[in-house]
């Protein structure tokens, strides 16, 4: 128990620590770091919930994909970070005003939580018990039966993703040679060479 | 042969209003002047019939208004009442438009100027006529329109618009009551036909109303209201000052409209309305002193007017105030006596005084005439005539009219009475003053025009002398012929119904019973009068001039008629003028729209401002608002609790 | 205190929501963190969602959750993306330049 | 009775002619040609066609006539469903025939976008034929709004030089006024599941809501009407509006609030109206007295007729409002009499203003030197506004002030001090435009009116004499029209009233009860 | 396969059709579709025609659930997805002119329209929070993309950049209160939902309240309702044309059922609860929808404002939470489908010099040099007023009529006001174009298939009022199967 609770205050403590940090930062590339910093403590915490498989992702996918992205751009993007705070405290009593007041009254309504007795038939997929099966192989169980509908729409919306990105920021230059493989593998022998009969002894 | 009597001249009226170009000035002098002389021997006609005869009749010709129980025709009411207007109204009209063929030979349009006379004419029998309060309303409505036109016939002359105006407005106001006196009668009788109505009187006498939030006795607030229209419509103090401006009309006009007839519609209604008038002792001293008072006031400005036709315009309202307080002491067959009397001898005069006029290249001012009684020796004489059936001197028609008028006001005994008698009196001896200071001042002494004009005089043509000539005669031998029958023996018999006396009020019997000194009283001030103008303006003119300059505020006041047009002016005119641009740029222009329409435009131009001014174009203020947002809902449903 | 409950994560998870949210209106200069503060913000909601999915013993919320992650990861492209455009255009991603459009 | 739906005929013919105008093409010349006798013929036939209402009326029957119903919203109890009583009918004549004579009025007035503005006339008149037609009152509504769109476009398109404000005063205050009303209709149908209107006058609501319905339906007609203070858009629509605009302006649309008051507020509200009289007294009498006096201040005719023409409605207002038959009919006639008289009197501006383009009174002066027949025409109507007798005026204000005056002597005193100050400011306009030495140079070839002109006025002319001497031939079919709405006036009042109450204490007790219904 | 059936596909074909049709598109698209853009945009168009044609053969309107409740179909849904496939085929025709003429044609950019559509269908048919989430994504991402689509112009992408940012808050903040429904309730699914809130008697804990707010904000931010507006002017503005027209219309109409469908289905019991949510938003979006507007000289701008508060009056209907406020809410949403685009085709087709314009003065005195399209403008403007006998009115009038079923006055009363007040904006337009003499005047050309998209929006536009009675009696019908009838 002890530990656990250790534990957890030590990870809480830390992600939101580096939350703060995120949005503070002066350096972007710093507030990446931060970020990423935040995604580990926040794995750990779904890990002392249990929650493994999504704790993994959390690491593979975001950190190994999407904060390296982020990194990625604010390398490219080549920016003057001299003068990126200013303003930053100006609004912050205000802000920081406003974001307690969501704050307390978030906690405020957790307060008040408790499983409703209703809630436990409603349940649509009742956790399965962790001796039986692994959390990886609960989730793999419904994910692809029960949840296909969503499971395919969030393929569209990767793809979507996909096709947005590409529309967005793939450039032609003009004067750029390519690689264009289907006109290559449309090549005959005929297009490309010309066998020319040369008569003899008549010279070109 | 009854309706030919009324629609006659406005046949004649539109045939020369609409056709006169067709039909030229001649043509429409012919048919206008045809019209009416058939009208007056068909008038003649049913006076005898109705009159003499004594044949009532009623011709109803077709519904008017009706909405439930307010139900009224178009009809012809003849009775003894009835018919003298009728004759006088066609008589005096008749003779009128002959002398305007002549008076007016020069004018550009002539046809206009027949029409309109034919016109009034008619609405003047459509009013006499009248059978219920208001057909006698649009007579009276319509006698103000004629009036109208013709007072600014000389529609360039800025003056003369300006009177018709007032006319008709100061009309109106008299309207005003009258209205709200029919309103009045309809609610209590619930009918406004004379008949069903004048039935009614004796059951409702006595009973109250509520007016304005007060209950006053019905018949004493009905009657007082129609008083004021009476008032309105022939001059009485207060509502008078329209008549002396609308003599800047054609003298035709002035002695048809603004003497003979129109001016004593308010006599008429109120001896027509006897039945009523009866019944409200309170109304009738209230007519019995507005009259005397204006008999008195109006002869006081006669004195110092300079102007030949308003002398006699003042003389109208104040011989006007005589017959009303006739009336206001029951006396009403004395009050359309007089009426009867005037209407010819004030028709004579003005006409003279339009000869004079005429003589004098359209000068009126007096002080501008004199020494001209030579040239225009006819016109001097019927002027004589005219001045003396005023003054009231024996055998003329004024003398039986006015003097039966005065003996009515001492034998009628009473307060109102007496103080009708005494100021009576005094007009009488002012009003002799200044007809002979008119005679005197117009036709002798020395010739105060230049010589130009003076080179002009000349006696007018036949056509304009004739009707004068007749008019003379009426105005010698009415008041012999007619007093018999109007006051005298026969009265019972010639009025019958159409004028009711309650015994208690009958007040002419009475007048044939007073002392001698009271029958010679006014013809004693009447000679005392002229003797003085003699005095003042033959034997020594120097002494107006030393009494004017001993008494200069009370000159001053008199020559400004009392200071009322001045009053008015500031009080109504300029104030509704004034309150009319304070109410337009600063009611509606400043407030209701300020405040209304383009400050709630300007205001949400404002507002759009603002609003636009939210988006920032920031993204950090658009998530701050919705951030906002959400924090203001939860921090809602927190507060409120839930469920 | 050492008792680690339900509310503890969902407090943890309301201060990075709270943090995401600040993050993107107190940030004038670099949008760049705006899109991380949105990161924090799915990952305050994934941490919700995993603790009541854990607390009601109910797996919809892990697979709610995993979702979440999905799209995050395709909204990061997108947002990126745009990012990426807009600065060569613009030449700048300071948020106070954003601002051509208002009214 | 005919068997053929003579009112929608009437009411949808003009729009036949709009099509027909909207699909000729061609040289411009030729298609305004041709859009002017279009519409003219268009209206004309109308307006004979609606004469045969009135032939084929049955003036004995106080029920509604030439009743016309079809589905149009079935599952809302919705439906087309047209009739005119003897209230109506004379609104629905008064429409079909100045129409013709504003299209005629036009004739050569308008020279651009002929054939839109005759487009718009038609509209306008299908519009109003309609609403006065109109016995479900969604149906009414539709009616109602629709005005705004051709009044509008007349108004900025062919208006003067402030014709934008003038347009948009006119729309969003007319507007504003009348979306309320559709609140109040939803919150009818709501509470009696219908909107047919000879159904709801039999429903009978509750008087907590009748206080709210009709200060609802109050806001609408009020500023239709105009009545005070809510009048300013009138002056600046009638300013800026071209003469047949200011026409129909004065001529049917102010009805639309009259008729409201009468089709509406009376037989649905009679509780809520017996309150309110006081309140819609006092503004009559200011209406009257207050706008007398600035039209004793104008500059410009329009904006004189126009001020007249908001205490005109005074008049009408309290007839209403005294629910007496005298007041009641005399607000009719009135009403209509007004139709045609201030319609009347600014096509008499227009006359001279098509020819100096000047609507300033000090402009003018002296015109009878050279336009008599105008200045006879133009000297008509003034009498007949200020209610002389003989003319339509007088019927009409006479009858609404006797009204007044049986309900409450201080009301007709004050309304008749308007007749006083009526005469001032008509006759003075008049005597400054038609009266006084022709001195100004532009106005010495000023001519007179020219036939077609005399064709608009003619008709004109007519029906306010004949509205005068006999309007018996109007009054007769309104008796049991009028009879039966204060028939059920009273009989609803009596069943609700309790004696002693002022009517101040009891709008105290309906608003205090609001909740209860 | 413990136990595990094969879903039943037939309720979401045309879903999958799209898919399949849009995926295969991109297919030829990729490999050898961008040499005949138009062709390929009418392909596009194709798609949604046979998608709809699929929707309207398969099911009859009944209530299916599929996919494990996670995907519903009913009559509302069939309803609103007809709007929506309209209203996007509709805007790719409007987009293939402006496309051409501006050198922006990719075909990229009619496949996202049908992925953005594909989302909406999905939203529309959501039946669980996670399916209203993955579906609204698919909508957005689609969006954001769209909206940054001519991305060499700084506007275009600053529009694509705000709406991201502020798009991404909007559905952080509806994940936040999709967990605490969630946590509080126990179950994501629409149904469960229902059921749970309906055995308690329409009581709810104060966690799912918060997390309706939370919910709420979120789908505030789609339907642009105010506060969660401020993106619209910016984005509307800065997108390019066509793209605006489509924002306008396909996504509001997705939107808004999705927030029907939402608000009356799992938190039909708590209409108590969350009504003044709606009613201050509905109250707000109108206000501002009106004062906002008159300031604004980009027509563009303007029908922003003018959309957010059309926004405001559909959500009066939702406010009022009845089956006569869907039934408004769905003849609202459908008329304002054709107001919107015929409005837009006007908009589209003003080009000067054969440049594009956006300027509201640049419509001065366009009734003298295009009558027919100034008159239908000024058909579609008095609509938009909602003065009767124009369609707009309708809207309005049943909106209103589910208001004050509801007793909800105030709010009637001051939309009916906010409504007068952007009169006044609509007829401002319409006085640029009739009261005033042109001063650039307009080029005379519009293309085909905008004069018949005028034409034709424009005739029903007007003539609704002449027989109404189709589309009623089909919001009827589709309001009714959302209540279970």
């Amino acid at each position: 128990m002890i530990v656990q609770a250790l534990a957890f205050y030590v990870f809480a403590a830390i992600a939101i620590a580096s939350g703060v940090m995120v949005i503070a930062q002066r350096n972007p590339v710093h507030s990446v770091l931060f970020l990423i910093l935040t995604f580990f403590n926040a794995a750990a915490l779904f890990l002392l919930m249990g929650a493994e498989f999504l704790a993994m992702i959390l690491i593979v996918v975001y950190v190994g994909a999407v904060a390296v992205l982020f990194l990625f751009v604010v390398m490219m993007l080549d920016i003057n970070f001299a003068e990126l705070r200013q303003g930053f405290l100006q609004y912050l009593p205000i802000g920081a005003l406003v974001g307690l007041i969501l704050l307390v009254e978030l906690l405020a309504v957790f307060g008040a939580w408790v499983v409703a007795p209703e809630a436990g038939p409603a349940r649509l997929r009742p956790m399965p018990s962790p001796s039986d099966i692994t959390n990886t192989h609960a989730l793999g169980q419904i994910l692809y039966t029960d949840y296909v509908y969503l499971f395919q729409a969030s393929g569209l919306i990767l793809l979507v993703a996909m096709i947005g990105a590409i529309v967005l920021t793939l450039r032609q230059r003009d004067g750029v040679r390519r690689q264009s493989i289907s006109v290559q593998n449309a090549r005959r022998r005929a297009d490309a060479v010309e066998v020319v009969k040369v008569p003899t002894r008549g010279g070109v | 042969m009854y309706q030919a009597i009324v629609f006659l001249p406005l046949i004649g009226a539109i045939v020369a209003g609409f056709f006169g170009r067709a039909i030229g000035d001649r043509g429409a002098q012919l048919v206008t002047c045809g019209c009416m002389v058939l009208s007056a021997l068909l008038g003649i006609v049913a006076l005898y019939q109705v009159g003499i005869l004594g044949h009532n009749r009623t011709i109803e010709l077709m519904t008017w208004i009706e909405s439930g129980t307010l139900e009224l025709s178009w009809a012809l009411r003849f009775d003894t009442l009835t018919a003298v207007m009728v004759f006088v109204v066609s008589f005096c009209s008749t003779w009128i438009h002959i002398y305007s063929v002549g008076y007016m030979s020069h004018d550009s349009s002539i046809p206009r100027f027949m029409a309109y006379l034919s016109l009034f004419t008619f609405f003047m029998l459509m009013l006499v006529t009248a059978d219920n309060f208001v057909q006698l309303f649009f007579g009276w409505e319509g006698v103000g329109l004629a009036s109208y036109l013709l007072i600014g016939f000389w529609y360039d002359k800025p003056s003369a618009n300006a009177a018709a105006i007032k006319a008709f407005i100061v009309n109106r106001v008299g309207d005003f009551g009258f209205a709200l006196g029919i309103f009045a009668t309809y609610m209590v009788f619930d009918s406004v036909n004379f008949d069903a109505v004048f039935q009614a009187v004796p059951g409702k006498a006595g009973t109250q109303i509520v007016f304005l939030g007060t209950g006053y006795d019905a018949m004493t607030v009905m009657c007082l209201l129609l008083f004021v229209g009476a008032m309105g419509k022939s001059a009485q103090l207060g509502l008078h000052t329209w008549l002396p401006d609308a003599m800047e009309g054609p003298t035709p006009v002035s002695a048809l409209i603004h003497a003979a007839t129109m001016v004593t519609a308010g006599v008429f209604m109120v001896c027509r309305l006897s039945p009523m008038f009866e019944y409200a002792p309170t109304a009738l001293a209230v007519v019995t002193v507005v009259g005397a008072s204006t008999a008195f006031f109006a002869a006081t400005i006669g004195l110092v007017q300079n102007d030949i036709k308003r002398v006699i315009a003042y003389s109208t309202c104040s011989q006007l105030g005589y017959m009303f307080f006739a009336a206001g002491l029951s006396a009403y067959s004395a009050a359309i006596f007089h009426l009867m009397t005037h209407a010819f001898f004030k028709a004579l005069l003005f006409l003279s005084a339009g000869s004079v006029i005429h003589a004098m290249s359209d000068e009126q001012d007096m002080r501008k005439m004199g020494g001209i009684w030579r040239q225009i020796p006819v016109t001097y004489a019927m002027m004589w005539i005219g001045s003396l059936a005023l003054a009231g001197i024996p055998f003329f028609a004024g003398y039986y009219s006015k003097d039966l008028i005065l003996e009515v006001a001492f034998a009628a005994n009473t307060g109102v009475g007496t103080y009708a008698f005494w100021l009576g009196t005094a007009a009488a001896f002012l009003t002799a003053f200044y007809s002979w200071r008119l005679l005197f001042m117009t036709f002798h002494g020395t010739p105060r025009a230049d010589e130009h004009v003076m080179a002009h005089v000349h006696e007018s043509p036949k056509i304009m002398t004739v009707p004068l000539m007749v008019l003379a005669v009426g105005a010698v031998v009415s008041g012999y012929i007619g007093y018999e029958s109007f006051a005298g023996h026969n009265m019972a018999q010639f009025w019958r119904d159409a004028i009711l006396v309650l015994p208690a009020h009958n007040t002419i019997e009475a007048a044939h019973h007073v002392p001698l000194w009271v029958k010679l009283l006014p013809v004693v001030v009447a000679v005392a009068g002229i003797a003085l103008a003699y005095y003042f303006y033959i034997v020594e003119p120097s002494i107006p001039g030393r009494i004017v300059a001993m008494h200069e505020p009370l000159y001053k006041f008199l020559l400004n008629k009392w200071y009322f047009d001045e009053l008015y002016d500031w009080m109504f005119v300029r104030s509704a003028k004034w309150l009319g641009r304070g109410l337009w740029k600063g009611g509606d222009g400043y407030i209701i729209d300020g405040f209304g329409p383009d400050g709630l435009s300007a205001a949400t131009l404002v507002l759009a401002r603002r609003a636009g001014r939210l988006q920032s174009g920031y993204v950090y203020h658009y998530a701050f608002a919705m951030m906002i947002g959400v924090v203001i809902l939860v921090t809602w449903y927190l507060w409120r609790g839930h469920g | 205190m050492l008792q680690i409950g339900l509310s503890h994560y969902l407090t943890v998870a309301a201060a990075l929501f709270t943090l995401g949210i600040l993050g993107i209106f107190l940030n004038r200069k670099n949008v760049i963190i705006i899109l991380m503060s949105i990161e924090l913000m799915l990952l305050a909601v994934n941490i919700n969602f995993v603790a009541f999915s854990a607390y009601l013993e109910d797996m919809t919320g892990q697979v709610f959750a995993m979702f979440v992650l999905t799209v995050a990861a395709a909204e990061a492209a997108i947002g990126l993306a745009i990012l990426v455009v807009y600065f060569r255009n613009r030449g700048s991603i300071a948020v106070e330049d954003i601002n051509l459009m208002k009214g | 009775m005919t068997d053929w739906p003579i009112l929608s005929v009437t009411t949808f013919l003009p729009l036949v002619g709009a099509v027909f105008i909207l699909l000729t093409r061609g040289d411009p010349a030729m298609v305004a040609c041709n859009a002017r006798n279009v519409a003219l013929w268009t209206s004309l036939i109308t307006f004979v066609v609606s004469l045969l209402i009135w032939a084929n009326f049955e003036s004995a029957s106080a029920e509604f006539q030439f009743v016309e119903r079809a589905d149009w919203l079935p599952a809302f109890n919705i439906s087309y469903h047209m009739g005119v009583d003897g209230i109506s009918l004379f609104f629905v004549l008064l429409a079909t025939l100045l129409t013709p004579l504003c299209i005629l009025a036009s004739w050569e007035a308008i020279e651009t976008r002929v054939k839109e503005y005759m487009i718009a006339f038609l509209v306008l008149e299908t519009l109003m034929v309609g609403m006065f037609c109109a016995l479900d009152l969604v149906v009414f509504y539709m009616f109602f709004e629709g005005v705004l769109l051709p009044m509008f476009l007349i108004i900025g398109v062919w208006g003067g030089a402030r014709r934008v404000y003038a347009a948009f005063k006119f729309f969003l205050y007319t507007l504003l006024g009348s979306v309320l009303m559709l609140i109040a209709i939803l919150a009818m149908y709501y509470d009696a599941g219908t909107t047919d209107i000879p159904v709801l006058m039999r429903h009978g609501f509750h008087p907590s809501w009748q206080i709210w319905l009709w200060l609802a339906f109050f806001a609408s007609f009020a500023v239709k009407v105009p009545m005070w203070p809510v009048h300013t858009w009138l002056p600046d629509a009638h300013v800026e509006a071209p003469t047949a605009g200011s026409v129909i302006l004065a001529g049917v649309l102010l009805k639309m609030g009259g008729y409201g008051f009468l089709r509406f507020s009376l037989p649905l509200f009679p509780e809520a109206s017996a309150t309110f009289a006081p309140l819609v007294f006092a503004l009559s009498i200011v209406a009257i007295i207050y706008t007398s006096l600035v039209a004793l201040a104008q500059e410009d005719m329009k904006k004189l007729i126009a001020y007249s023409s908001v205490a005109h409605m005074g008049f009408v207002t309290i007839g209403i409002f005294v629910v007496n038959k005298q007041g009641i009919e005399g607000a009719i006639v009135q009403m209509l009499s007004h139709g045609v008289v201030s319609a009347a009197l600014f096509l008499c501006v227009g006359v001279v203003y098509d020819r100096m383009h000047s609507r300033l009174i000090d402009s003018y002066g002296g015109l009878v030197y050279r336009m008599p027949v105008y200045a006879f025409t133009f000297l008509v109507f003034i009498l007949a506004s200020i209610g002389m007798p003989g003319t339509s005026g007088f019927v009409g204000e006479f009858l609404a002030l006797v009204g007044a005056y049986k309900y409450n002597s201080w009301i007709a005193s004050l309304a008749a001090t308007g007749v006083i100050l009526g005469a001032a400011y008509s006759l003075w306009l008049y005597r400054r435009v038609i009266y006084g030495k022709l001195e100004k140079e532009k106005l010495k070839d000023i001519l007179d009116m020219n036939w077609r002109e005399i064709t608009v006025f003619a008709p004109l002319i007519l029906v306010t004499i004949w509205m005068g001497v006999y309007p018996a031939s109007f009054l007769t079919p309104m008796h049991a029209s009028v009879d039966k709405l204060i028939r059920d006036y009273e009989k609803a009042r009596a069943a609700s009233a309790e004696p002693g109450d002022t009517p101040v204490v009891r709008l105290a007790r309906l608003i205090g009860g609001g909740d209860q219904r | 396969m413990n136990g595990f059936v094969m879903p039943v596909f037939l309720p979401a074909l045309p879903e999958i059709a799209l898919a399949v049709l849009a995926m295969a598109l991109l297919m030829y698209g990729a490999f050898g579709g961008d040499r005949a853009p138009r062709a390929f945009a009418w392909l596009s168009v194709l798609a949604l025609a046979v998608t709809t044609i699929v929707l309207l053969v398969s099911g009859n309107g009944d209530r299916v659930e599929t996919f494990g409740g996670q995907f519903v179909m009913d009559g509302f849904g069939r309803f609103m997805k007809v709007l929506v496939l309209l209203g996007s085929a509709l805007a790719i025709i409007m987009s293939m002119g402006f496309m051409e003429r501006e050198r922006i044609e990719r075909f990229e950019f009619n496949i996202l329209m049908l992925f953005a559509t594909l989302g909406m269908l999905m939203m529309i048919s959501a039946n669980d929070l996670i399916a209203l989430y993955v579906g609204l994504e698919l909508q957005s991402l689609s969006l954001y993309v769209i909206a940054a689509i001519r991305r060499d112009t700084i506007k275009s992408t600053e529009a694509g950049l705000k709406y991201f940012v502020l798009g991404a808050l909007s559905s952080g903040m509806l994940l936040y209160g999709a967990s605490l429904i969630y946590g509080f309730a126990g179950t994501t699914s629409f149904a469960g939902l229902a059921r749970l809130f309906a055995e308690n008697g329409g009581v709810a804990p104060i966690g799912v309240v918060i997390g309706i707010v939370f919910l709420c904000a979120g789908l505030c931010f789609k339907v642009s309702a105010v506060p969660f507006h401020m993106w619209t002017p910016d984005v509307y503005e800065g997108a390019p044309t066509p793209v605006t027209a489509f924002f306008a219309i396909a996504p509001k109409i997705a939107a808004i059922a999705l927030f029907t469908r939402t608000m009356l289905g799992p938190f039909g019991d708590l209409v108590g609860q969350w009504q003044q949510i709606i009613v201050a938003v509905s109250i707000s979006s109108m206000v501002l929808g009106a004062f906002a507007a008159i300031n604004q000289t980009n027509i563009k701008r303007l029908m922003a404002y003018s959309s957010i508060g059309h926004m405001g009056y559909a959500l009066v209907g939702l406010a009022a939470g009845s089956e006569a406020g869907v039934r408004g809410i769905v003849i609202y949403i459908a008329l304002y489908l054709f107001m919107g685009v015929g409005t837009f085709a006007c908009i589209l087709s003003m080009r000067q010099q054969g440049r594009m314009v956006e300027g509201v003065n640049d419509l001065t005195g366009l009734s003298k040099t295009h009558p027919m399209m100034a008159f239908m403008l000024a058909v579609f403007m008095f609509s938009m007023a909602g003065i009767p006998p124009m369609a707009g009115f309708f809207g309005k009038f049943f909106v209103f009529q589910a208001a004050v079923q509801a007793e909800l006055y105030t709010l009637a009363v001051i939309g009916v006001l906010s409504s007068v007040v952007a009169a006044f904006y609509y007829i401002r337009i319409v006085k640029l174009m009739y009261f005033d003499d042109p001063v650039d005047a307009l080029d005379k050309r519009i293309g085909g298939e905008m004069a018949t998209i005028i034409l034709v929006t424009g005739a029903i536009t007007l003539l609704f009022f002449a027989y109404p009675m189709p589309l009623i009696d089909g919001a009827a019908a589709a309001a009714a199967s959302l209540f279970g009838g």
